[in-house]
């Protein structure tokens, strides 16, 4: 165990597993001489050479499409798109080529390829530049979905993912790369994808979060107990594909409530699957429909007030807690 | 950029890969005549492109790769599928949606695919496999395993970012890629100089990578061609560019009402026919005559009939496999 | 008042609005000489000339970004995308700039666009061709999403998406195309955003589709009737955004049932959202949780078989509701 | 395929233009270094990405458009927008994410806009504006106004199939576009060879658009370049295309390490500096002398510092405001 960033954590993930498989090698904007804009890759460059972290041209659909082809060819690529916001341009490849070939190729095909991508709001990089879109990749049947939410769960589940036969989508909250934790360093340190983490125990609600906003979730459980006496369970989905609901649904039935909070817009957001998959399996068990904590529906703004107001906060948490408690 | 043209006669080919091409482009042709009547009466649906008209493309280009090499090329793929060798029994299976398909009835005519054959497929995304094609290439290199991958597509392709993306990386990172880009003159209904502001090797050769055109509609060019751009690959000089002028007889596909072309434009074609070309020039040299030509028809016919055949005995696949290939497992080995 | 089918019914508007408005222009692949992949467009070049309707190269993030820049110059172009499975091409282009441009700009610049592209699984186009993405759209705030499911809505949708000052994503199911319907012919007739259409009226269960799954919607109603005595409501949303939540919370208030359906995969769909909703809104009402009958999460197969399984079908939403009443 | 370059000696502008050219790299060039200050202190936050070393670039280009011209631009935009005449108090309030900002606030540094200015607005997501350009082509030619599109951008952009997309469209379509590209030799950290495969004049050439290269750090070259291309396209001749070959003499952004190029480039690239050069030549020509050069500084210096001073008084918006401008209503006229 040593205590790190979860920047850290993932090039140690990358490092580790770039020592382990031969085959692995990273591509991305500026991961190399300019050491990764988070600075996750810093150093790999030195240590593994130019063959193997390759600085690209900005062309997201055509590095995807090449680690696309990479993986074909018995490799297995990390391709690194900067931001998810520029992942739009490569979605095509993504969804058409990387997500579909195993199953229209009857299993001949498979793309073990790891794309990973920075994620989320709150650094006023207005509106083209602060999307959350975990769930939108959720979508896609043939994609894993991972977002960590701390260091340790960072390294587990990055070195997890290139131990996938199939392409996942790793989603890094900005706002979580600086957190630090205690990270194990044994090289064989996995996270199994669709294993939910219960961050904190409790039993009057069951508050749901993933990536980014476990934070949220986290601090307005610490407000709960602090000013309202009331015990919240705080769950930490870890992987949205495969999405682990028996944590979820066990959890509520305990609880009889369910908080669901996310970075991205509200309206068709991936909160309403998991509110609509608590309805489904937890109907009778509720004491109140699930609520949804989301970003309001516009446009992220440059203004840091504005932008304050459009994004969940963990007093947005406690007011849907307690409004639950009201009725 | 240069033009390169050949004549039969100046070939160093020999009769025997001569005639195999001639078989080989009668093949393609009864497939997909055949395939054009099966979709009229319902056994084959979707989207179907057929490619006739283009054969030499797909003949004269496939011949020039070895087993390890790799194929990735667009939906019009049943050609390049049949030269590249695969069982035509269960290419047209799979135009039939059934089990024994080369895809497992789960792809259809667009999305053929058989890895033991190092054709990895066609792809129904205009222009998006040029990037896996350059993928392709790395691997080749990082695990120096010296295959080339040609990667075809049509004249309509070269208007798509990607188009433009793949050529760069591909000329960057050095990759054997063998670019071949059929132009069949339209993409749809829009003719090629209405959708590109260039020549295509004019732009092709702007990225640093030799790019040439040849008669599409004469395979031993268009072999030709290939070879020396494989070898390119080979021998570790990167990507090439070849462009193959041809023409497709059919409409883009079958549910084109072909309002923007005059037929006189597919019988100017047709008087150039690559087969008949070839047929000719083999006759004239007594290479071939009249009784092995028309042996050849019959083989042809036998084979594309036992296509059909085999499609029709073979079992749909079970509705219990709906979720299956959705994910590698590590028990899928 | 005069019988055409959907895709008629769509040339007329297109016409009508273009002879009213000469800023109006259509540009896409294949719109011109070909006559449109599903021919709405048929006749128009041969009338309105080279000018007015531009066939373009295959390049759709190109086009789209060209019809955004013709927007903002003064016109209202209409970009044809053929098939919504090729817009994630130009997704980058309609998500950060059609969508954000009024909102960037603080209101100086708007975008008019009206971007039109088939949609839809049904007819053995196998994984890369058969994608229904209408949710993905409607989660992006800037834009509107219109889905209409018969001949006369898609006449008075899309004339009245030409005179929007926004961008709207206009989806024409392709099964729809054929349908026949009665529509208006006059030149002024408008359908507003925002106004779901009741169907058919009734009392135990509300069952809501919206662009192709209306049908299976309808055609379950009919069955329920016939074979079961249940009444059903059913509600065709015809626009995800603007979205009239208002109708479908009184139908279900009224009815205490409420099922969904939709063409898309049903993890992470547009689903999720109405069921959320509803579960919001009318959650003391509620007799049993929201279904939704949706796609199978698996790539569409080419096999006839396979695909149908995979779809959702009018017996899905019949056996969806007589669960709801077995409980 | 030419490369340009003009002395200050050759050149028809007057003192009074080249004065207004020297002052206006000046202003930038303050305005950037305060910028970069503000930033240190949290004025300014989100991504910033500073002019300094570029500003030849800006002032040459823009002054050689008309009123009714517009201009779309990267995220890289200050420059652009002072050069084009929006006031430096609004950018800079802009910045401060203040109400008065030119986009209210809500877009910050890299979407700035004044559309009474032609100014179209800075664009984050690289070469997504370049179609952008082209539809705006298609308006002008259509509605006839015989406004001329400038799309500036950077080296980092040409590897995007967008890129490749727009150039095409407007060779087809005949739009009146002048690309502009500020080739500073990086993307970020890496160096434009490494991304691209060609020269890129070279490349926007081969889709058979005039296409020059010119000093970049010579405000006179830029002007005089940017002027022909401006006037090709007015006379209805279509697109052109400029490389400005020039330098960033900052980090790409405010949180660049800068670990990818030494000091010593750097220090040779300020050595050419545009401002540096134009007051040189001003000063022997007799056309500026200290006191004047003087009395440019101590303008500059004010106009910045109002401009603070101006962002720091402006409110806030209203958190109220949040759901403005979502949708355009009939109503907002
Ligand atoms: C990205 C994308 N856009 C549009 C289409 C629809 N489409 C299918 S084939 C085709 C024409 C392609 O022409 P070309 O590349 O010349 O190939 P050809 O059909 O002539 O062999 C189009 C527009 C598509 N499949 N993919
Ligand atoms: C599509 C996209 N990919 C990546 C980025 C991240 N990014 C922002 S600026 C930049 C470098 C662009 O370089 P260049 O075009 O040369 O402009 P310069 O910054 O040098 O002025 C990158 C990679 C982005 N904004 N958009
Ligand atoms: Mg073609
Ligand atoms: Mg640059």
């Amino acid at each position: 165990m040593a205590e790190m960033r979860m920047r850290e954590a993932l090039r140690e993930a990358l490092r580790e597993e770039m020592l382990r498989d031969e085959t692995i090698f990273l591509m991305g904007e500026d991961i190399g001489l300019y050491g990764g804009s988070y600075a996750v890759t810093k150093g790999l460059l030195e240590e593994f050479g130019e063959a193997r972290v390759i600085d690209t041209p900005i062309a997201e659909s055509g590095i995807v499409g090449a680690g696309i082809g990479a993986a074909m060819g018995g490799l297995r690529p990390m391709v690194e798109l900067m931001t998810i916001n520029f992942s739009f341009l490569a979605l095509d490849q993504i969804v058409n080529s990387a997500a579909k070939l195993y199953h229209m190729s009857n299993g001949q095909i498979n793309v073990p390829l790891v794309i990973r991508m920075a994620s989320g709001g709150g650094s006023q990089l207005a509106a083209t530049h602060s999307h959350s879109l975990e769930g939108l990749y959720a979508h896609f049947p043939g994609l894993k979905v991972v977002c960590p939410s701390n260091a340790a769960d960072a390294k587990g589940l990055l070195k997890r993912a290139f131990r996938d036969d199939n392409t996942v989508i790793f989603i890094e909250h900005t706002a979580n790369y600086a957190i630090k934790g205690e990270v194990p360093d044994d090289p064989d340190f996995l996270i199994e994808f669709g294993v939910a983490n219960i961050l904190r125990e409790g039993t009057d609600v069951t508050i749901v979060g993933y990536g980014g906003s476990v934070h949220q979730a986290t601090r307005a459980a610490t407000l709960l107990e602090e000013q309202e006496e009331i015990s919240a369970e705080v769950i930490d989905l870890r992987t949205l594909r495969p999405l682990d609901m028996d944590t979820v649904i066990a959890s509520v039935k305990k609880t009889n409530r369910c908080v669901i909070v996310e970075d991205a817009w509200r309206f068709g957001g991936f909160g309403g699957e998991l509110a609509a998959q608590v309805m489904e399996h937890a109907f009778d068990w509720l004491d109140a429909p699930v609520a949804r904590v989301a970003c309001k529906d516009v446009p992220l703004p440059y203004n840091r007030n504005l932008e304050f107001a459009a994004l969940p906060s963990e007093e947005d948490v406690v007011d849907a807690v307690l409004g639950m408690f009201k009725e | 950029m240069t033009t390169e043209t050949t004549s039969p006669a100046g070939t160093s080919l020999g009769a025997e890969q001569l005639g195999k091409f001639l078989y080989e482009m009668m093949l393609i042709r009864r497939f997909e005549e055949k395939c054009g009547e099966l979709y009229t009466k319902g056994k084959i649906r979707g989207f179907l492109h057929l490619y006739t008209g283009q054969e030499a493309c797909a003949v004269g280009s496939m011949a020039a790769l070895e087993e390890r090499d790799k194929i990735v090329t667009h939906y019009r793929d049943h050609g390049h599928a049949l030269a590249r060798g695969l069982d035509p029994d269960r290419v047209m299976a799979e135009l039939f949606g059934k089990a024994t398909g080369v895809s497992g009835g789960r792809g259809g005519s667009m999305h053929l695919y058989d890895v033991s054959k190092g054709f990895l497929g066609g792809y129904a995304i205009v222009a998006a496999h040029l990037p896996l094609a350059v993928g392709l290439g790395m691997a080749s290199n990082m695990k120096k395993e010296g295959f080339v991958t040609l990667c075809v597509f049509g004249d309509g392709s070269v208007g798509e970012g990607e188009f433009h993306e793949a050529l760069n990386l591909s000329v960057l990172w050095n990759t054997p890629t063998t670019f071949f880009c059929e132009n069949n003159l339209y993409g749809m209904g829009v003719p090629f100089h209405a959708s590109l502001s260039t020549d295509i090797p004019k732009l092709a050769a702007a990225y640093n990578m030799p790019a040439v055109s040849v008669d599409g509609m004469d395979v031993i060019a268009v072999h030709e061609a290939t070879r020396k751009a494989v070898e390119h690959a080979r021998s570790g000089k990167g990507p090439y560019f070849i462009e193959a002028m041809t023409y497709r007889y059919r409409g883009h596909s079958m549910s084109d009402p072909e309002l923007y072309r005059l037929k006189d434009e597919i019988e100017e074609y047709r008087q150039r026919d690559a087969i008949e070309r070839l047929k000719t020039h083999l006759m004239e040299a007594g290479q071939l005559d009249e009784a092995r030509y028309q042996e050849l028809i019959a083989r042809v016919e036998q084979v594309v009939d036992e296509a059909v055949e085999f499609s029709e005995q073979s079992p749909q696949p079970g509705i219990d496999t709906l979720y299956d290939h959705l994910y590698k497992e590590p028990s899928d080995g």
